[in-house]
Order: structure tokens, then sequence, then C-alpha cells
């Protein structure tokens, strides 16, 4: 145990980062671009202002990516992240409209009830998703594509298309804000909170390891005793919960709830999950990856957003190159390893 | 290491394009105001950015317009956020959604940077908003068009690009109102009193065209958004109803030139986009400046010269209206 | 004889189509019911017309699913390569024929495919990514490189091909009129060569074979990388061609409109009973699906349904007719494995 | 001697370093059946893969029909009349058997259309060459493993076809089927075709072959005829160690039974199998391949819960609803096919070793105990001598005994009872086979209530104490295996 503690965790850091590919070059990356952006932009750029920013912007689709992640890892995929958000949002809207005071204030419970409930509402929509997975065996990329437009389409249907606002500013003021003097974004606070517990659940706990065994091979799973179906159940529960989050983050910094809100979260957050690492055939993904992939995609968006003469859309060409470039170097790197794997695996017979 | 190499070779070929850009930057002196329209392809905004940027080049001051690559209000709230982080001076938006823009706004404001709007007259947190004419108005005039078409009588519906587009429904609401206090011989298609065009000319074709099918007493539809009218009309030619069935709405005009002449649309309303832009920064310009904005406000640009506080709004303030174009003066405009 | 007859009642029970062509018929007669126009001959004609583009696309992303891929990017393709040639033949005041658009977006549209076969077939990348990360190059050379802008003229040549009639479908009782565009013979012209193509070639088997077992197509001799890129070269051909007649027949050009499509012409493909992981599936089933998706998202007014509760339709459809094939498929494997434990057993 | 149809000469052949074959010289006469032998990973199939022209030897010549090749292609070697039926016999699950029997040759003819009367004839020509009755618009994927095979032969008997080569061609078939293929090979041997029967199973080469080759660690050990070979000299030859034959006898058998299934039936499966299991004793069961052996294996293990009778664990009614009950009481189950069903191949070898008994390893809260679990991944790679430099590499880095050894010591780790394992020793070689039955052995001995369920009889008889022999979805014998042989346990099987 000492020895552990002697020695630098930079540089076990570090090693091991240069262990993992993959995150290396998602560092390697990341690095670039912020050289790139001290060279051309650095005042524009480096400001402590712009961080926070950014550090409050991430949070709602990052989250969202975390929700996917942990159902790609099983060899599924979440299209009804956003439609779940908008739909959490919307219910939590409406309750804290009722709670919302004569003076404009809220009680003192309101927030965390708000949020107790928003988790519950997300973990339910989840299930309804982990049962059309499990119970009627419904391809997750179908299922999650149709409740998705199914949960917009409720969000629709009560609200009629409008906005749910002028709730109390309350809510908003306390989430979309800064702390430990004006420094660190509630929303970041979320997304830390979120990624920790995922991180641990994913790592520390029987869940995560069963869950990359689910994802690995079903058949085995089911061969090694494994509850398969409680297993996906509380996958989609828990991208579920993911994304009810998420709904109450877009609630706080648009002070709204409306059907349509993160339209574009959908294949932003997938993009995101692949771009970080994950096998979309499952059982293989780092949740550093997609932290990273999260980190690297908002960096390039407002990184780009600082060049005027440079349209937005390049922001497009950015992504998509950047998950091809990196999936390609992985190609080539990986071809090794599989021509070893392939060797072991004709050897065998 | 060769890998490294590699990895930072295709990086830079990745960003190449952009260096190039970059020595073509803006000019740091001066104030920086940015126009954010709704997004950058729609034709409504791609005329505002030839307004801003004829801005700049008559002005020389450092304007100009940055749109999201797709129409989605949480992009458009980033946006925005990302510019009060880059230290802009002025931020002048046309929202997609004001329920969401208006949080944004306030952190603009509280950041000390002037925030002029573009139909947004219910926002809260703005410096001023500027209004071609009130949406009631426009509703009513777009209604009024309808009716003329319709001869005053008979069945008709709204068509806005989504339920969740505040302004596109304020007008169907109005035109609706408007036509029940002056039209009694029109009625509301009860079954189908609102359908969405999605801002995508094809869905409003195929909604139009199920529209006409499934109620044949249908006589009208009031279209709301840039492509509702032209896809509705597409619809009426296609099903033989021209002349038998109308529509009017906003769309510029060399766009839909040939559906004014070939006479399927009698006529369509807007206002100069362009000269929205123009009027945007100009006060924006006038408000950094430290000038005093009492009415009659003068922008120096045509139908924002005599500019005059919407009743009981110490904010919104008015220009001259809109435009009717029809088969006559579509090519007179210029755009 | 009577054997026969019973295994190939057998084998047709098996078979997705007959039940998914009675959901089709059941929604029919539901719209038909509730509005009394589904079976007008115009509202026909207006089922088929919208059935061109995404029945196209279908066709493509059929091909891609049956050899074991699953393709994102062809809206995106698509956008781009018209797009180009669009704006090119107005840059050169082109006033001959569609054909030259036509020729031209699908020679793009085959470069872009290549693109994707490329990173497919000789990387090996899984299908997903790369689709997903071409959608948002594509895309971003669109809005991006080329600034692209809506397009309120169109050459003459894609103007009059986009409005030209077969014929004219008339509702005798409401005095309607729909045109079948010619833009259905290109339709069903590429329809009848992939049928033909996937039944009639050894390439058409080989996407089949690739779908079924990479390996074993491998030694037995096909050339599955060139394959693939081939497969993707004719997906990005038939999207752009789909990609100009949507132009074509709607007079303008809106660069993104296609966009966001891809995921509905997938649940129409897997719908029709095409495995998503690929090797099985026939072209009839995906038409079948694909024009289940195009009826209701073109009926929702017919039906009545306010326009407000039309996503919760959509969807509930989606789950519902998925569900439906999937449980078929369940009923299908029980059924089977079943059938090893009857008297002349089989091994598994 | 005649001419030899293919002469195999001083071959050399490494992989980045690894050196796969070594000096290889053989040579096969034409109409002979040559049975090459070998560990895993002692080269045969590198040596397969030489001769159909997928790799080329680093050194060394290929003749065929006295031309001499230095760089065979898979065309030529096709062409020459070589022929590849691999384990998996690449075959197109979703494609019928017509197509799958025709595709090859219409390939070879480098046709680009196709004629689906053409097709038929070809495949139909094709069966009737080995009397094969299939429906031909049957899909692949829905027929039984034997009959797939009969689907690789008959396509490979298309071409002018000189030699076929057999890899582990019998892994997955039931003594009939076996015997049914050698009449197969043997009709083929008449017609003049050679056979390279690859396997590593001594009785059948006794019965099929006329002339061995045993390859080890990429060099020929041991060539000439079959008749000379004996089963000492065959495992010395594959493994180079020498093995003392362990028939298993209980020592202690307690007085209660340990485990108890009385009626027990599923439908389609089995019906009335009443049988009892103490502890420290290691029963077989044996039978066809459909005499419902493979469902009192999945119902042992809940994952086809019975339906009529009660299992009973020491005296108490026990249901075995699914895997976790069935673990939960303490049985433990090794499936037959190793690779999807028992194995995570792309995880590390330490997860697959503690995935089943994972609950158990843990702190509060699901919190994996560390400690605990490194202890566990350690005691059972030690225990099982498990041959991995780290436990964390991954489980497909391993050799096959070694992976079913990981798929024993999951169990294990689990502290179970009982153990039924179906199809142990599977596509397992001599070496690892031989320490998995001592592995087996000891647990016994130590009181762990074994269930080996089995068709390969001398495992049966060698490990066994008793043998239920199935037949039909019925306990038709149970036998001492002290008192009987495998003819008598064969003449209640058939």
């Amino acid at each position: 145990m000492m020895d552990k503690v002697k020695t630098n965790p930079l540089k076990n850091g570090i090693a091991a980062v240069r262990k993992d590919q993959h995150i290396f070059r998602l560092v390697l990356m990341l690095i670039a671009w912020m050289l790139f952006l001290a060279i051309t932009r650095f005042g524009r750029f480096y400001s402590l202002l712009n961080f926070q920013t950014m550090a409050a912007q991430f949070p709602e689709f990052g989250i969202m990516a975390l929700g996917v992640m942990v159902a790609m890892i099983t060899g599924g995929i979440d299209l009804s992240m956003v439609g779940m958000a908008n739909l959490t949002s919307i219910l939590m809207a409406y309750l804290l409209l009722a709670l919302t005071g004569d003076d404009g204030g809220l009680p003192a419970y309101a927030i965390p009830l708000v949020f107790v409930l928003g988790l519950g509402i997300g973990a339910g929509l989840g299930l309804f998703n982990g049962v059309l997975v499990t119970k009627f065996h419904i391809p997750p990329i179908l299922a999650t594509l149709g409740s998705g437009e199914f949960f917009i389409g409720i969000c629709m249907a009560i609200t009629g298309g409008a906005a749910v606002s002028r709730f109390s500013r309350t809510y908003a003021r306390t989430i979309n804000n800064r702390i430990l003097g004006d420094m660190i974004p509630v929303q970041l606070l979320i997304f830390i909170i979120v990624a920790v517990v995922i991180w641990f659940f994913l790592t520390k706990t029987v869940f995560g390891t069963k869950l990359y065994m689910l994802g690995t091979s079903p058949k085995a799973a089911r061969f090694s005793g494994l509850n398969t179906n409680k297993l996906l159940l509380k996958t989609y529960l828990t991208s579920g919960m993911c994304a009810g989050l998420a709904g109450l983050v877009m609630m706080a910094n648009y002070n709204s709830a409306r059907a349509d809100y993160g339209g574009v979260y959908t294949l932003q957050s997938i993009l995101i999950v692949i771009l970080g690492g994950v096998n979309p055939l499952g059982g293989k993904g780092k949740i550093s990856g997609v932290i990273l992939a999260v980190v690297l995609l908002q960096m390039l968006q407002t990184g780009i957003n600082r060049f005027p003469a440079i349209s937005s859309y390049y922001i497009f060409l950015l992504w998509g190159g950047v998950l091809i470039l990196v999936m390609v170097l992985n190609f080539f790197t990986e071809r090794n390893d599989g021509l070893r794997f392939k060797k072991l695996v004709t050897t065998k017979f | 290491m060769k890998k490294t190499l590699l990895l930072v070779l295709a990086m830079t070929f990745l960003v190449s394009p952009f260096l190039f850009s970059a020595g073509q930057a803006a000019r740091d002196d001066g104030y920086e105001i940015v126009v954010v329209p709704k997004d950058s392809s729609n034709p409504w905004f791609v005329r505002m950015k030839e307004g801003v940027d004829e801005y700049r080049e008559e002005t020389g001051l450092n304007v100009y317009q940055r749109g999201t690559a797709q129409i989605d209000a949480t992009l458009q709230a980033q946006l925005v956020q990302d510019l009060i982080a880059q230290g802009v001076d002025a931020i002048c938006v046309v929202p997609v959604d004001i329920e969401s823009i208006d949080p944004v706004l306030e952190q603009a404001r509280n950041a000390g940077i002037v925030v002029i709007t573009h139909e947004g007259a219910a926002l809260e947190n703005v410096d001023y908003n500027i209004e071609a004419f009130s949406n009631v108005g426009y509703g009513a005039f777009i209604m009024d068009n309808l009716a003329e078409a319709m001869d005053y009588e008979g069945v008709y519906t709204t068509m806005v690009a989504s339920l969740t587009v505040g302004a596109h429904n304020e007008w169907a609401n109005a035109g609706v109102a408007h036509q029940k206090e002056n039209y009694p011989n029109m009625t509301l298609l009860a079954a189908q009193p609102r359908v969405e065009s999605h801002d995508n000319g094809d869905i409003a074709y195929n909604v139009a065209l199920e529209l006409f099918k499934a109620y044949p007493q249908l006589k009208g539809i009031m279209g709301t958004s840039s492509y509702d009218a032209p896809g509705i009309a597409r619809a009426i030619e296609e099903l033989g109803l021209v002349d038998r069935v109308f529509t009017s709405g906003t769309g510029l005009p060399l766009d839909n030139a040939a559906l004014l002449e070939s006479g399927i649309v009698k006529s369509l309303t807007l206002w100069d986009p362009a000269e929205a832009g123009k009027a945007m920064a100009s006060l924006a310009l006038k408000v950094l400046n430290g000038e005093e904005i009492a009415a009659p406000v003068d922008l120096g640009i045509g139908g924002y010269n005599a500019m005059t506080f919407r009743e009981g709004s110490n904010t919104t303030l008015e220009g001259e209206g809109w435009i009717i174009i029809n088969a006559d003066n579509v090519y007179d405009f210029g755009f | 004889m009577d054997e026969m007859l019973k295994l190939k009642l057998k084998r047709i029970s098996r078979k997705n189509e007959p039940y998914l062509f009675l959901v089709l018929l059941a929604l029919c007669l539901l719209i038909e019911v509730r509005s009394g126009q589904f079976f007008a001959a115009n509202n026909l004609v207006d089922i088929a017309s919208a059935l061109i583009v995404p029945g196209l696309f279908a066709i493509g992303a059929f091909m891609v699913i049956v050899s074991g891929g699953i393709d994102v990017s062809f809206p995106a393709l698509a956008s781009l390569s018209v797009y180009a040639s669009t704006t090119y033949l107005l840059s050169i005041d082109y006033q001959g024929g569609v054909w030259l658009a036509f020729l031209l977006s699908i020679l793009i549209g085959a470069v872009l495919g290549l693109f994707n076969g490329i990173f497919i077939g000789y990387f090996k990348l899984p299908t997903l990514i790369v689709t997903l990360g071409s959608t948002n190059v594509f895309r971003g050379i669109m809005q991006g490189a080329l600034d692209s802008k809506q397009l309120a003229t169109i050459p003459s040549g894609m103007r009059e091909f986009g409005t030209s009639a077969l014929f004219i479908a008339r509702n005798p009782v409401s005095g309607l009129t729909s045109r079948m565009p010619v833009a259905f013979l290109v339709f069903a012209g590429v329809l009848i060569l992939m049928f033909l193509m996937l039944r009639y070639t050894m390439f058409g088997r080989s996407i089949y074979s690739i779908g079924g077992s990479e390996v074993s197509a491998h030694r037995a001799g096909y050339n599955v990388v060139r394959t693939k890129i081939i497969i993707y070269i004719l997906v990005g051909m038939i999207a752009s061609a789909a990609g100009v007649i949507r132009v074509s027949m709607m007079q303008q050009l809106h660069p993104t409109n296609m966009l966001g499509m891809e995921l509905k012409v997938i649940a129409g493909v897997v719908l029709g009973g095409t495995a998503i992981t690929g090797g099985r599936g026939t072209l009839l089933g995906c038409m079948i699906g694909t024009l289940l998706i195009v009826i209701v998202e073109n009926s929702m007014i017919l039906l009545g349904i306010p326009t407000s509760w039309r996503s919760v339709f959509t969807g509930a459809l989606i789950i519902i007719g998925t569900g439906v094939s999937a449980r078929q498929v369940i009923s299908m494997h029980k059924v089977k494995s079943r059938s090893i434990k009857q008297p002349i057993r089989r091994g598994a | 001697m005649a001419d030899s149809l293919l002469k195999v000469v001083d071959v050399y052949k490494s992989f980045v370093g690894v050196k796969a074959l070594q000096d290889v010289t053989f040579s096969i006469q034409p109409g002979e059946i040559h049975c090459l032998a070998g560990e895993n990973g002692s080269g045969k199939s590198t040596l397969i893969k030489i001769i159909s022209g997928v790799y080329t030897p680093d050194a060394g010549s290929i003749e065929i029909n006295g031309r001499q090749y230095n760089k065979l292609t898979p065309i030529e070697a096709i062409n020459n009349g070589i022929q590849v039926i691999y384990q998996d016999f690449s075959i197109f699950p979703n494609l019928t058997v017509m197509e799958n029997l025709a595709v090859n040759s219409e390939l070879s003819e480098h046709r680009k259309l196709v004629n689906w009367k053409r097709m038929r004839t070809i495949a139909e020509d094709a069966v009737s060459k080995i009397d094969f009755d299939v429906d031909l618009d049957e899909l692949v994927g829905s027929l039984s493993v034997a009959q797939k095979q009969m689907v690789a032969i008959s396509r490979a008997l298309i071409f002018n076809t000189k030699l076929i080569i057999m890899d582990e061609p019998t892994t997955a078939l039931t003594k009939r089927e076996v015997s049914n293929l050698f009449k197969i090979i043997l009709k083929l041997k008449e017609r003049g075709i050679s056979i390279l029967f690859v396997s590593h199973k001594l009785n059948e080469m006794y019965e099929i072959s006329e002339n061995f080759t045993i390859l080890r660690n990429g060099k020929v050990v041991a060539t000439g005829s079959t008749k000379e070979l004996d089963a000492e000299k065959f495992s010395f030859h594959m493994t180079g160690r020498k093995f003392t034959k362990r028939h298993y006898r209980v020592e202690r058998l307690s007085s209660e039974p340990m485990f108890e299934a009385k009626q027990a039936g599923v439908q389609n499966g089995f019906e009335d199998v009443t049988f009892s299991l103490h502890k420290g004793e290691i029963l077989g069961v044996t039978g066809l391949l459909d005499s419902g052996r493979t469902e009192l294996a999945l119902s042992l293990f809940g994952m086809r819960p019975i339906d009529s009778g009660q299992f009973y664990m020491y005296g108490k009614p026990v249901t075995l609803s699914s895997p976790k009950a069935a673990i939960h009481n303490k049985i433990g189950f090794v499936p037959e096919d190793r690779l999807s069903e028992g194995l995570f191949l792309p995880q590390s070898i330490a997860d697959n070793v503690v995935i089943s008994e994972i609950d158990r390893l843990t702190k509060k809260a699901g919190l994996v105990d560390k400690e605990k679990r490194a202890e566990e991944i350690e005691k059972w790679v030690r225990e099982l001598a498990i041959a991995t430099p780290d436990p964390n590499n991954l489980c497909q880095t391993l050799s096959g005994g070694n992976q079913q050894r990981v798929v024993l010591a999951k169990w294990l780790a689990c502290n179970l009872e009982m153990l039924v394992l179906n199809g142990p020793t599977v596509g397992v070689d001599i070496g690892s086979k031989h320490d998995i039955h001592g592995i087996l052995q000891d647990l016994a001995k130590s009181g762990l209530g074994v269930i080996i369920i089995s068709d390969d009889l001398p495992e049966v008889l060698e490990n066994c104490s008793r043998v239920l022999v199935m037949k039909a979805g019925r306990i038709v014998a149970d036998l001492e295996t002290d008192k009987t042989d495998e003819s008598v346990i064969l003449s209640y099987m058939m």
C-alpha cells in the first residue's frame, strides 16, 4: 500500500493514458485543438468566463451521453433520451408552476422534490423502454426510436406545443448558477456527480461487471446465471434517469420546458459515445473516454464560434472528421492486435 | 511516435481551412456587434445576412451575423452564451423560442452586453426589441389577404411551422381572431384548426394534400412560415384546385415569383429581413454610443426611420410595417 | 404431393410479408372507414408519389442492412450530391434535360458512397460509426464549404421532369386530381433492377452471403471488400437519384429538409421483416414496411388525428409494428425449437 | 509406391517470429485416408491453410500431382481438386441448401448472373453423389449439425475433387452421425478421393484412417500406418508426456443422496427421469444427441425448468426455475458450446472466473470487494493451473484447454455442491482433457457431486462410477461402470 502512495499520481495517470491508445488519442486531439486556439485566439478563448460557460453548457447533453453509454455497453442504444428529458421537464415544470407562490418564490422543499420526482419519472420512462426491449423483444434501436417519438408526442399532446414557463425563477437561479465563490457552475457539479456515480457503478460494483459481461455475450451471461432481463431493465432505467436529470438541467438553463428542446442531442450523444470509444456492439467502453469526447466536442463547438468568418456548419465537418479519424487510427493500431488475436484463434484448431 | 506525428499531421490537415480564414478575422478595435438569426440556411436569414454585411461595409464597424447550424432553441441559447463569454459588445437576436432565450439574455445584460431583439416582444431581458409591425397586426393582415382571395367566405385553417414556434402561433391566433371579428362568413375548420409544416416545404405540401382530400369544403389555408405558402401552392396546383382554393402567408419575392405570376398564390406578405438586420445593428450602435432612445427613433433605414414604442411597452419599437407582394410588384424589391 | 403443399404452406406461414400485408390492409381499411377517401384513385396516386423518395432510400438502406451493416448517411449524402449538381447546373445556366442532373448527382453520389465504402470495406470500421461520421462530413461540406442556401429556382429540365405526369387521377366525387409523377417510373425501374440484381446476379447473392457469414463468403471466393465498397457506391447512387427526384418534385431545393429521414426509413425496412443482424429480408417486405410508414405519416389528417397527437400515434405505431414483428420472429423460433423435439429430431 | 497426390516437402512457416511449422514433410496417395493429429497449437491448421493455398510457406514446396508449387493460391488449390471442410463448414445459414451448394461452383466459373434452374441442377447432382436426402429449399440455418456437414461435403464434391480436408469433422456429431460420416468417407475413397482427416480422437483414427501424421510444436513427430499406433504411443506423440489411466472410484459414498430427481420431465424433452447423486460421486449420462440428455442438462441448471416431477437437494424439494436458482442451490453448469455459452472471450480471465460468484464478492451496497476478488482469482488460476502470465489478460488469449479450465474455475469458485458438465472435453486436446479429468476426479474426491453428460464413452467409463443411458427421453439403463463396457452401453443407446 505504501508503494502506491509514494509513486507520483501524475506519472501513473500518464502511464494509464498511454496504455489506452484510444484515450491517448482523444487527449492528443484535445491538446492539439487547445494549442491551436491558444495560438490563434488566445484572449478570446482562454478566459475564466468562457470555461465557466462551456462547463455550464455541456452537462445537459453530457448527462444524456452518459445514459446512452450505459445502454451501449450492453449492446443496445437509447434514441429516446431527448423525449424522456422533455417529458420529464414538462411534467416538472407544471409541478413548479403549481408550487410557485404569489410572491414568485418556491417553498424550500420544491427543488429537492422536483429532483426526486424527475429522477423517478425518468426511471419510469426508462423502465418502459426496458420492458419493450426485454418483454417484447424489440431491438433497442427500434424500441427507443418509437418510444422517443411517443414521448415527444405526449409532450405535444399535453402542452399543445407551447412552452411551459413562468414558474418561479428561483429554480433556474438555483441550478443555473455558480457556487464555491462563484466559480463552479451547478450544472457541472450535477454532471460530475452523475459521472462519478456511473463510473462507480461501472467499475466498482458487481452491476458494472455484469453489464460489460452482458454486452459481450448475452448467451454466456445467461449461462453464467446472470438475470439478463433484470440487467437490461436496470440499464434502461439508468439511461432514463440520466435523461430525466438532463431534462431538469435544461429546464433550469432555459427557465422553461418544451416538447422540442434539445432535438439535436439524440444524434450528438451517440456521436459522443462512439467517439469516446464505446463499442456499439457492446461490452467495451470507458467513462473517461466519453467524458473526454464530451469535452472535446464542446471545445470544438465553442472554439469554432471564435472565428466569425468560419461558417458554423464546419462544426459538422469537424465532428465527423474527428470521429472517422480516430476510428481509422484505431484501425491501424488495433490491426496488429487483430493479427495477434487471429493467430491465436487459428492456432487453436 | 510515428503515430503521434501522423495524428498531429491529420489534425493540422483538418484545421487547415480555419488557419487560412483565421487571418481575415475581425478587427479588434471598435464595437463588436453580432446578429444571431434563428438559423443560417433559411433564405429569410440569408437575406438578413445580406443586410448585416451591407451595414458592415457601409459603416466599417465590426458587425457580423452568426447562426446555428440548424433551427434549435437550445443551440441558439448556447451560441448566445458563447458570445457572452467571448465578450462581444452587443447581441442582436431573432429568437427561436422566447422562453428559453430569456434567461440567457438576462446573463448577457448582466455581463453588460447590449441586447437587441427582433420578433421578441414578449422578452423581458432586452434593451430594445424591434418589430416591423405588431404580431397581432401582421396576423390580421395575412388574414385580410386570405379573406380577399377567398371572397370573404368559406372554410379555412391555419398552418404553422410547429406548434412550438411562438411567433407563428401568435400570427395565426391573431388571424383567427381578426376573422371572427370581421369576416362572419368565414369559418375555421373545427376538426383541424392548426396544422404543422415543420419548416419543410415537402411536409407543407403533403399536409395540404391531405387536408384538401379530407375536407373538400376547405377553401383556404393561412400560412405563416415562409415554407408554408409555396408548399400549399404546390398542392393546390397539383390537385387542380387553382382558383377554387387559396393560400396566403409569408414569403420572399424572388423565391416565389413563379407562384405569384402563375396566379396560384395571389399575394404574399413580408417585411425585408435585410432591413430588420440593419435596424437591429444600428439600434445596438446607438445604445452602445449612449444615445438617448426616444420616440420617434430614426435608424436611418427605410421603414425604420420613425419608430415608436408599442403601447404599454418601453422596450418594443414598432416600424412601419409590412409589404404585400403580388404578381405586379414581385420584381420591384431586388431580393 | 400433399406433403409438398403442406411444406409450402408452412414456409409461407413463416414469412413475414403476409402478416405485414394484413397489418397494412387493416390500416388502409381503418383510414377508409374514418375518411372514406383512402381508396379513392387520387389518394392512391398521392401515396404512390409520396412513396418515391422514401422508397428509393429504403432500397439502399435495405441492401446495407442485408449485408450486415446499417447506414444513416444517405439523406446527407443525397442532399450534398443534389445540391452540388444543381448549383453547378444553375451556374452554367443549363437548359437541357433532366438526365444531366441525374448523371452529375449520381456521379457525385457514387464518389461519396465510395468514401463510406472505403472506410467500411477496407478499414473494416463499424458501419454505424462510419456513416454517423460521414453524415456530419457530408453535411459540413454542403453547408460549410458549399455554403448551401435554399434555391428557389431549379434548372428547367428538373422543373419539367418534376411536373410531368404519367397520368392524372381524378376523384369523381370531389373533383380533386392528382398526377402520377414520371419519377415514379424511376422508382419502379430502380426497384425492379435491384430486385433482379439481388436475385439474379452473383453480386446480389454476395450481399446476402456476406450478411449471412462474412468468413464463409471470403472462403467461398467472394471478394468481400470489393462487394462492400460496391454496395455503398450503389447506395450513394440510388440515394442521389432520390435526391434529384425530391428536388424536381418540390420545384425548389431546400438543402436540409431530407436530413433526419434516416431513422424512419430504417424503421420501415426493419418493420418489413429485414433482419437487423443481416442476411435476411426481401425487397417486397421492405417495400411493404416503408409503405406502412409512408401511409401513416400521410394519413394523420385523413384519420382525423389532431396535430398535437401526431407523434404519439407515429411512435405507438413504430412500437406496435416492430413489437408485432418481433413477436412473430420469436414465435417462429419457438416453432422451430419445438420441431427439434418432434419424432424426427434434429440437433441444435 | 504410386505417385503421391499431394506432397508437402520441408515446409517452414512462422508468424511474427513464432515458428508455426518447421521442416514439415508428408504425402498423401490417391484414395488414401490420412489422419492428421496434434494438440491445439501444434500447427495443424497452419498446415491445412498452406495446403489449401491460404498461406504461403516461408520455405519448402508443395507438390500436387507431381507438379511443384512454391506459391499456391486458393484458386490453384481448388482447381487442383483440393477442398477444405472447415469446422464451421463455411456455410451461409441464411441461404437455402440449394444456394449453399451451388455458390462455390458458380463463383469458380466466374459467373455474373444467377440461373436458379442451373443452380438447382448443380445442387441435385451434388446431394445425389452421397445420397444425401434433404429439402433443397430449406434454410441451412435450420438444419442439424450433421446435415450442415453433409451440405459442406456435397458442396466439396461438385468440383473434380481429389482431396478433401476435413477439419475435426466429428466434434459436434453424435455417434450415429459419426458412423454415417464414416460410411460416406469410405464411399468417397472408393471413388478414388483422398481424405485428410484432422482429428485428435484415437478411436476415430483407428476406425477410419490408414496412415497418420502427428504434429507437435510445428514438427512432424510421428508418421506411419495407423495399425502400428496404440493409445499409449498416440498420447505420447501428441503431448510429449506419459499418462497413466486413472479409473475413478468412489471412496466414501454418503448414505444419503445429495441430489435426487423423481419422475422429472420436460415437454418434448424427457420424461419420467429418476436418479440420485451422492456426494463425491461422478455420474455419467449418455445417449444419442436426440435422447434428451441435453434437455436434462439444461433442466438441471434451470435453463429449461421441468414441468413434471420434482428435484430434491438433501431430501428437500427444490425448484430450479432459472440459472440463478440453480446457482443458489449450489449447482453449476459447464455448457457444451464453450465459446458462445461458457465464456466472455473479449473480457479478462479474471472477470470470467468470478462472474458467477460475483454477488458474493461484495462489500456493502454491491461494491466489489477487491481483495476478496483478487484472492479468488489467484486461487483458481493456481488451482486449475490456468496458463496465463496475468489474469487480467483477455480470455481469448488462452488455448482451448485453458479456456475450458476457466469455465470450470468459474463454477468451482461458486462453492458448489454439484456440477453438471455437458460434453466437458468437446474440442479439447488430449493433454488438457486428461488434466480436466484429473481435476474433476479430485473435486469429486473432495465431496463434489458431478454429473458428466457426454457421448464420449471412454470418457464416461474412465471417470464415472455410474452411467445412465438415455434413449428417446427416458433413462433406459443405470450401469456400474466397473461392470460394463462400451458395447453394452452402445446397445442401450441405439
